[in-house]
């Protein structure tokens, strides 16, 4: 049959939207069909879009007929499609993975009872989650986005209060605070933008000279509001306690997919609609991340809970992705590729690496019970599968090659040092010693046979493999990385003005 | 003083405001408020747009925006106030506590759903 | 000559001929102990031949090339040639051995699976490393290289292991960063990162920033010498043998610290090329480390009790022969060094097999215990003194053959220097190993001080001990021996210096 | 002839090889050691073939195997040979007897083939690095052979003869780098090596030396001249002959002061420049040579084991060859007669020496004399025979070297031969004396053995009084077969017996005058009594300094690396707290009051950098 792409940019917002609804009903087979529903008219929608957007660039479409000037539209290019692909790849992995992660919930007892209500929230939240992150990386105006932003940043909060333990409560409470205040604060920006640009859509208002004052504010306000989303670096206490607090697939969901939302809206914003905004800003950016690189990693190698201890490593990672921005835009002027490849590579090999090492460690904490790096002891022998997924994740993050954190490291690097930036370059070699620093911790507790664990629960093979398959894919990033890249240059030039 | 400039200085007066609220008032229910006072004050700037076609209409697109912003922001307000009743009911004071232990979160977190 | 094989995908078989039997046994139970062995021995062999079969090519003039686009600008690419060849062929045979040796060594021992599957993904590393066409392959396996042995080395999983392997993994992966660092630093500088013969810089751009290229070659030195465990950064080595023995032997002989040196031929011939490298004075630093380390080495093994500490020094000293021989212009001291890559492989190889088997069956593991050792195990003890005469550079065997013409073209090269470490490093040698030897023989034993596990049917041990020990033995000798016909170590690495392919 | 010749040629390397390869495997033992003793006997043949047709000149290449091995076969190897092979065969023959139920005898006769096949594969050895290969075979095959007893007499003297061993292979390969250097990897003995000596020396004018190597040319004779010094034993690069000779089993000494010291003779008549003159070395030589005769006599008269002796006399007799040897470097015109006299001196010395140490073990194992005064007075014949020989008497092979030594010397003339004639008359005096007092320590040690080594078992002492007497009979021999030998090698045709007889008589004479007198006055001989010197002289005080030096150095190393270890952990411990602390502050960056002033100096921030 012959669809419109644009179609499958809609079934992408609106598939998990309803696939969700359905997955409310709450029994097992309302679940596992809303979550099919979910995966498949993710996928497909992915699907349709690559193939379109590297025929034909990117798209456009005006919904309900408000085009430009106001442009209330689906916008699709190659980093829209680069990061629908990431959310597909992940969350199908991820959704596999909950189905057994959270036991059986046939009865209607245990579904009401506080332990089954993780089993039963799970899957909804996570499909409006998913609906919502497909609608931020498709939507081509600005106050859609503030609207799925919102859907995203209540979905987050309480799945992460799925586990009903105290800790897991207070943090979502403040996750929750954060990102609504963060919102507010896009929000304010996108009413100045409004009233200076008259217009919504990101490819008008790049048509636009933005300079004087307002529009600054503007984008401070957002960027303020999407960094605290996206927890970088003063601003990134809230995450580690939220994201260890999680049920292990909300913790993948939420350091994997989530925070990569906010840092989207970021890039567009600096990108495409700033074109770059000011060097100062960019440096200011890049600072903070390469803070958070040193400062996260040396917070993951104290920690001895372990879910705490990957999400710091979240936090150092996510440093990563803001180093990419004082060197998209070298100081004497032009446009480095290598930056922006490397970055969204970096992107992307991160979300896959991460959500494959929460996965992991959940199976671990599944086994002993326990969220305690000294309690998964002897845990490499009884699962060796979960082990080598932690470890190759591990390593992808790291940057060791063959990864695809190698090739995201690889093109960063060489960004780095054709602009001379050495000080970036060393950031960048450093932080990965630094992951692998606490990697490793993890790893030689898991190989220590000395003391056995005392309580150690079956694991369900479907979870192994999940988080295994997952740390393959880490791995191929880094020997077939010319097509996703390729996808990223078809997306239409960069940056649009 | 257009009224725009009026509009506008009252909005970000409400905003700021607002964020005051969340950041020092410990209480959740302070912080909730705040957070929907900061919205107010957005709202209020939008509504001051000034007219984009012709001087006589006022813009349709923010008061659009700003009825999208109430609903979203009543949803977020019930789901913040149901949550916040959690975590009173959970650690019966309704605060966001500092005081988790850090390195040895081991202990009372079983780290997944079950329990 | 029957006509050659062009399939220019023979290197990927050679790599994959270890690495499909490596992850497949790591999908396979403790107990299922046949399977494991014959996929090992299969892999092993069909290396050795798929090798056999690239020799003859290149032997004949062929070239093999496999190249796979990671990124534009960038590719996985194995070239067999004349250099690779010479590695990999060492790595194929040893391998073949030690996989036999193996299997007697860790006979009923735990986590055999784990072992022999990290067994052969290391040597998966090795071959791709040979046989990397340019850096940014190279660093891939290198990199792969580290982590396919880390495992091997905490084997035993006891605190020390763990704490040895902590230690190796510092060193390495401090100098993997390095390495990364400088490759792709080395790309931006000369916009390639493919290996070439006599390097990809111009003498030209090179003199116009000596600072920032001599910077350059330092982290990528940084990044090699680790692994090659020049002086102030061969810690690891040492500390690493709390890995079995056929570990040790394979880290020690062939796969990592052969990696290091390979990387330094690899740094000064194939990527800045020797004469540029003279110029920038970035080969003389090489040669001069390596002669240093050379003495370094042999000074710390004087006073050594455990043996196997006593060899890793001996290694440490060792291995700089091959740095310092490829660091010098001319065609005998370069052939010297990279004839040394095998020799000592050979050698070291039969001197940890020894010091296994006679850990294994006797727990020997302390010279001091070793007192009339060799009634007991006579073919083992000649092994030894075969490869220790060898080490000390006594003719016939392998070593002399390396010295000679290592010092003979340090002469030529005009670096009398060299002259004196030379032989000041051969009687260190013999101060070492020598009064292994003589106790070995002829002070009395006292079979107490001996666990004895017992003879096998035909050998003084477990035959899967002792043939492999008496077969690298004879390797050794032979390769001294027959130093003359073209297809000797010492002939192939002739044709490399004379094709000028290095 | 030749055919055979060169079959010969390959079986006289080949049979001891063989032999030695086939020893470690079990089965094949048992026979290789039976055939050990005989090992030598092609060789044997080969030096027959060679005397009685000197025109067969075999040679053997293998290309193919270590570097390019080449053998040969020319005069002065074919003299060699003949010594070589004789003392091998004798010795072989000794040992299987005196071995006869030795526990370690299948070790002795391993080491025993595989330093034969060193010590013939360097006489037969036709280029350099051939001739080094075997060199250090025997070298090192033979420390087996001197610490065969395995007490820790025997474990010292090996010590120090590997540690010296050593030194001289070191000095030894780094003059061949230069030489390789020079005229490749491949230098067949003559033309070839003299063509790398002078490209090494250069002419000046016509062509520099290597590049690196100017003025290296001495340095480099100098370090061939002292390597193979070691091995002949020249003072004071003796120290491990007088140790190393007597503790070894008595076929193994004979074999190592009969043959293996002229190795050490052979490299330097094979390697050093006979065309160019080396004067500054050659008196050094000269000198060294001269001094080390009179040397090894005044510290062989305090030793009192008859072996100790013999080593003695040994380093002394090889002072006489360095003197030889000097004279060639020092006058290339004079170099064709001082060569054929120190190849005849070389053999002479090699055959009486061979004869007396056996002699030691035949009577060492006799039965007690009191009851076979038959065997005792063959002994005493036996013994007398190559002593006097070694003394240079009338008649014998030693007076037959010894002028032609002279003639050399009278050839070089000058001011040379006039100090030196008279100073070696006295030191042959020194000889006779010395071999006087090694009659007098053999007689006290006659039947010493008798109990523990049960020679008699083994059909009476006939297993070891054969191969002596032949050595004793070819020594007597010596003179004439010598002559037929040496006109090949170009010296003066052999002088006649009769016409020095005065000058041969005269030293023997004043030794014996001298020991009677000693020995008929009881307070000087009870005087010399009191002074011992321990075998290996110097080397006594050289161990005491080294075993001062020794120990503090270590101490302090090891105080050094304990204070680093312990600053680094202290230095690990207080960043690990202080990142603690850290760790444990950072969720307060969440608190209220902080967080607040965060953001707003992030939005201050942003919109300084934005402005």
């Amino acid at each position: 049959m012959i669809l419109d792409p644009i179609h499958w940019a809609a079934l992408g917002v609106m598939g998990p939207l309803l696939a969700g609804l359905v997955a409310m009903e709450g029994r097992p087979r309302a679940i596992r069909l809303g979550l099919l529903a979910g995966i498949g008219s993710s996928v497909a929608a992915t699907a349709g879009l690559w193939v379109a957007v590297s025929l034909d660039g990117p798209l456009r479409h005006p919904l309900g007929g408000w085009g430009i000037p106001l442009g209330i539209e689906l916008y699709a290019d190659g980093l829209s499609v680069l990061m629908l692909a990431m959310t597909a790849l992940v969350g199908t992995a991820v959704s596999l993975y909950s189905t057994a992660y959270f036991g059986d919930i046939s009865q209607r007892s245990v579904r009401d009872s506080p332990a089954g209500r993780g089993a039963r929230f799970f899957a909804p939240l996570w499909l409006f989650l998913w609906g919502s992150l497909n609608g931020i990386y498709l939507s081509g105006d600005i106050f859609n986005l503030y609207v799925l932003l919102e859907i995203m940043g209540l979905s987050a909060a309480a799945m992460v209060t799925l586990a009903v333990t105290s800790q897991a409560t207070v943090a979502g409470m403040r996750y929750l605070v954060i990102s609504l205040v963060g919102s507010m604060f896009f929000l304010l920006g996108v009413a100045l933008l409004y009233i200076v640009g008259g217009s919504l859509s990101m490819e008008r208002l790049a048509t636009l000279d933005l300079a004087g004052p307002l529009p600054a504010i503007a984008l401070g306000l957002m960027t303020l509001g999407m960094a605290a989303k996206t927890a970088l670096f003063p601003i990134h206490g809230w995450l580690p306690p939220a994201h260890a607090a999680a049920p292990a697939p909300g913790s993948a969901i939420l350091s994997a997919l989530v925070v990569k939302g906010s840092f989207y809206i970021i890039v567009r914003l600096w990108v495409h609609v700033f074109g770059g905004g000011a060097r100062e800003g960019l440096l200011v950016l890049g600072i903070l991340g390469g803070i958070a690189v040193i400062w996260g990693s040396i917070m993951a190698l104290r920690q001895l809970s372990l879910k705490r201890l990957i999400a710091y490593s979240t936090v150092a990672q996510l440093g990563y992705l803001f180093i990419m921005f004082p060197l998209l835009f070298p100081a004497g002027g032009g446009w480095s590729p290598d930056a922006w490849s490397g970055g969204l590579y970096h992107a992307l090999s991160h979300a896959v690496a991460k959500a494959a090492m929460f996965l992991a460690a959940g199976s671990m904490t599944y086994a002993v019970a326990r969220d305690d790096i000294r309690a998964i002891s002897g845990v490499a022998h009884r699962l060796p599968m979960t082990f080598f997924a932690f470890g190759l994740g591990g390593l992808s993050l790291a940057g060791i090659p063959p990864s695809g954190g190698f090739v995201a490291k690889w093109l960063l690097l060489r960004s780095a040092v054709e602009q001379g930036g050495w000080g970036w370059a060393v950031l960048i070699t450093v932080g990965g010693l630094l992951t692998l620093a606490y990697v490793l911790m993890v790893l030689r507790y898991a190989v220590d046979q000395t003391e056995e664990p005392e309580a150690f629960r079956e694991v369900p093979r479907r979870m192994e493999w999940a988080a295994m398959s997952l740390a393959l894919i880490a791995l191929l990033l880094g020997v077939r990385a010319a097509e996703p890249l390729s996808l990223l240059e078809a997306g239409g030039i960069v940056p649009w003005r | 003083m257009t009224p725009l400039a009026l509009y506008t200085a009252a909005g970000v007066g409400l905003f700021a405001a607002g964020l005051w609220g969340v950041v020092t008032r410990a209480h959740l229910f302070w912080k909730v408020l705040g957070i929907n006072i900061m919205g107010g004050g957005i709202f209020l700037i939008l509504l001051a747009a000034p007219p984009r076609l012709d001087p006589l209409h006022a813009d349709p697109v923010p008061q659009a925006m700003v009825l999208t912003g109430i609903v979203v922001a009543v949803a977020a307000t019930a789901v913040a106030l149901g949550m916040a009743l959690r975590v009173a009911a959970r650690t019966g004071r309704p605060f966001l506590d500092e005081d988790v232990p850090n390195r040895s979160a081991g202990e009372d977190d079983p780290g997944s759903g079950r329990e | 000559m029957t006509p050659v094989l062009d399939w220019e995908f023979l290197p990927l078989l050679v790599v994959l001929s270890s690495f499909v039997p490596g992850v497949w046994i790591m999908f396979l139970r403790e107990e299922q102990e046949a399977l494991r062995s014959s996929l090992n021995l299969i892999g092993a062999v069909a290396k050795v031949v798929l090798v056999g079969l690239m020799l003859r090519g290149v032997g004949a003039g062929a070239v093999y090339e496999w190249r796979l686009q990671v990124l534009p600008g960038l590719e996985l690419s194995l070239i067999g040639d004349a250099l690779a060849l010479l590695f990999v062929t060492l790595s194929a045979v040893l391998w073949l051995v030690t996989t036999v040796y193996a299997i007697g060594y860790l006979k009923d021992s735990p986590n055999r699976t784990r072992f022999f599957s990290f067994f052969s993904l290391c040597v998966t590393a090795t071959t791709g490393l040979a046989m990397a066409g340019d850096l940014f392959t190279f660093v891939i396996f290198y990199e792969a290289l580290t982590w396919a042995t880390y495992p091997l080395v905490v084997h035993r999983g006891t605190p020390e292991a763990i704490q040895a392997g902590r230690l190796y993994l510092i060193y390495t992966l401090t100098a993997g960063a390095a390495l990364v660092l400088g490759a792709v630093w080395f790309q931006v500088e000369a916009g390639t990162v493919a290996f070439a013969p006599g390097g990809v810089l111009e003498m030209a751009a090179v003199e116009e920033a000596p600072v920032r290229f001599f910077s350059l070659f330092l982290v990528l030195l940084a990044g090699v010498a680790v692994k090659a465990s020049f002086f102030p950064v061969h810690g690891w080595l040492p500390i690493a043998m709390v890995a079995p023995a056929p570990v040790s032997a394979l880290l020690h002989a062939v796969a990592v610290v052969k990696a290091g040196a390979f990387g330094v031929v690899r740094l000064l011939h194939s990527l800045f090329g020797i004469e540029v490298a003279w110029e920038m004075g970035a080969a003389g630093l090489v040669a001069g480390l390596a002669a240093f380390t050379i003495i370094y080495g042999s000074i710390r093994a004087l006073v050594q009790d455990d043996l196997k500490r006593l060899l890793a020094f001996s290694t440490v000293s060792q291995l700089s022969y091959i740095a310092l021989g490829v660091a010098f212009l001319t065609p005998m001291a370069q052939t010297g060094g990279l004839v040394h890559l095998v020799h000592q492989g050979i050698m070291k190889i039969t001197l940890f097999f020894c010091a296994g088997v006679l850990s294994e069956t006797l727990q020997v593991k302390k010279v001091s215990q070793m007192a009339g050792v060799a009634r007991r195990m006579p073919l083992t003890m000649l092994a030894f003194t075969v490869a220790a005469l060898g080490m000390i550079g006594i003719p016939p065997i392998a070593g002399f053959l390396s010295k000679w013409y290592l010092g003979v073209g340090a002469l030529d090269a005009g670096a009398v220097w060299v002259i004196p470490v030379l032989l000041a490093s051969s009687l260190l040698n013999a101060a070492y190993f020598l009064p292994v030897i003589r106790t070995a023989y002829f002070d009395d034993p006292d079979p107490e001080g001996w666990d004895d596990k017992g003879r096998s049917r035909w050998f003084e041990a477990d035959w899967r001990l002792v043939v492999p020990t008496v077969v690298t033995a004879l390797l050794a000798l032979a390769s001294g021996l027959f130093g003359g016909i073209p297809w000797s170590p010492l002939g192939w690495a002739e044709l490399i210096v004379d094709r000028s392919i290095l | 002839m030749a055919g055979l010749a060169t079959t010969l040629l390959a079986l006289a390397v080949g049979a001891p090889v063989v032999l030695a390869m086939a020893w470690p495997f079990h089965p094949l033992r048992p026979l290789a050691v039976r055939l050990s003793p005989w090992a030598a006997a092609p060789a044997l043949l080969l030096a027959l073939v060679h005397l009685v047709d000197p025109a067969a000149a075999p040679s053997l290449e293998a290309p193919g195997l270590f570097l390019g091995l080449q053998l040969g076969l020319d005069p002065l190897g074919g003299a060699f040979l003949l010594l070589t092979a004789l003392l091998w065969v004798a010795a072989g023959a000794y040992a299987w007897w005196y071995h006869a139920d030795d526990p370690h005898r299948d070790g002795f006769f391993g080491l025993f083939v595989l330093t034969m096949a060193g010590n013939l594969g360097l006489v037969l050895a036709a280029d350099v690095l051939t001739f080094y290969l075997c060199f250090a075979a025997m070298t090192f095959a033979a420390y087996g052979l001197v610490v065969h007893k395995r007490d820790g007499e025997a474990l010292r003297a090996g010590r120090i003869y590997i540690i010296l061993a050593l030194v001289g292979e070191v000095a030894i390969l780094s003059a061949l780098f230069a030489l390789g250097t020079a005229g490749g990897s491949l230098l067949a003995f003559g033309p070839e090596v003299a063509e790398a000596w002078s490209r090494l020396a250069g002419e000046p004018g016509v062509f520099p030396p290597p590049e690196g190597l100017e003025g290296a040319y001495p340095w480099v004779t100098g370090l061939l001249v002292g390597g193979f010094a070691v091995k002949a034993g020249l003072a004071p690069l003796h120290l491990w002959l007088p140790l190393a000779h007597p503790v070894a089993p008595t076929a193994a000494s004979a074999l190592l002061s009969g043959v293996m010291i002229k190795a050490g003779l052979m490299g330097w008549l094979r390697m050093l420049p006979y065309d160019l003159a080396v004067p500054g070395l050659a008196t050094v030589v000269i000198i060294t040579g001269a001094a080390t005769a009179f040397y090894g006599v005044l510290m062989g008269l305090a030793q009192d084991d008859p072996k100790t002796v013999l080593a003695y006399s040994s380093v002394s007799q090889m002072g006489y060859m360095a003197v030889g040897v000097g004279v060639i470097l020092l006058a290339p015109e004079v170099a064709p007669l001082a060569l054929t006299a120190v190849a005849f001196y070389a053999l002479h010395h090699g055959v009486a020496k061979g004869a007396l140490f056996l002699s030691v073990g035949v009577g060492s194992r006799l039965p007690r004399p009191s009851h076979h005064r038959g065997w005792l007075w063959t002994l005493r014949l036996g013994v007398a025979v190559p002593a006097l020989a070694l003394a240079g008497a009338p008649f014998t092979s030693g007076a037959f070297a010894k002028s032609s030594l002279k003639d050399a010397l009278s050839e070089l003339g000058g001011p040379w031969y006039a100090v030196l004639d008279p100073l070696l008359l006295v030191a042959a005096a020194g000889t006779t004396l010395l071999l006087v007092r090694f009659v007098v320590t053999l007689e006290t040690r006659i039947g010493g053995g008798a109990q523990e080594g049960s020679a008699a078992s083994a059909g009476g002492p006939w297993g070891l009084v054969l191969p002596w007497m032949t050595l004793v009979a070819a020594g007597l021999l010596a003179p004439w077969w010598l002559a037929t030998a040496f006109p090949p090698l170009g010296g003066a045709a052999a002088p006649s017996l009769l016409q020095d007889l005065l000058p041969a008589l005269l030293p023997v004479l004043m030794g014996v005058a001298l020991a009677w007198a000693i020995i008929r006055r009881p307070k000087v001989l009870g005087s010399l009594r009191g002074l011992r010197i321990p075998a290996g002289d110097l080397l006594v005080l050289l161990e005491a300094l080294l075993r001062r030096l020794r120990l503090p150095g270590r101490s302090l190393a090891n105080q050094a690396g304990w204070a680093l270890r312990r600053g680094s952990l202290r230095l690990q411990d207080a960043v690990q707290a202080w990142l603690d602390t850290l760790a444990r502050r950072d969720p307060r960056l969440m608190q209220s009051p902080l967080l607040g002033s965060i953001l707003l100096a992030l939005a201050l921030l942003l919109a300084v950098a934005l402005w």
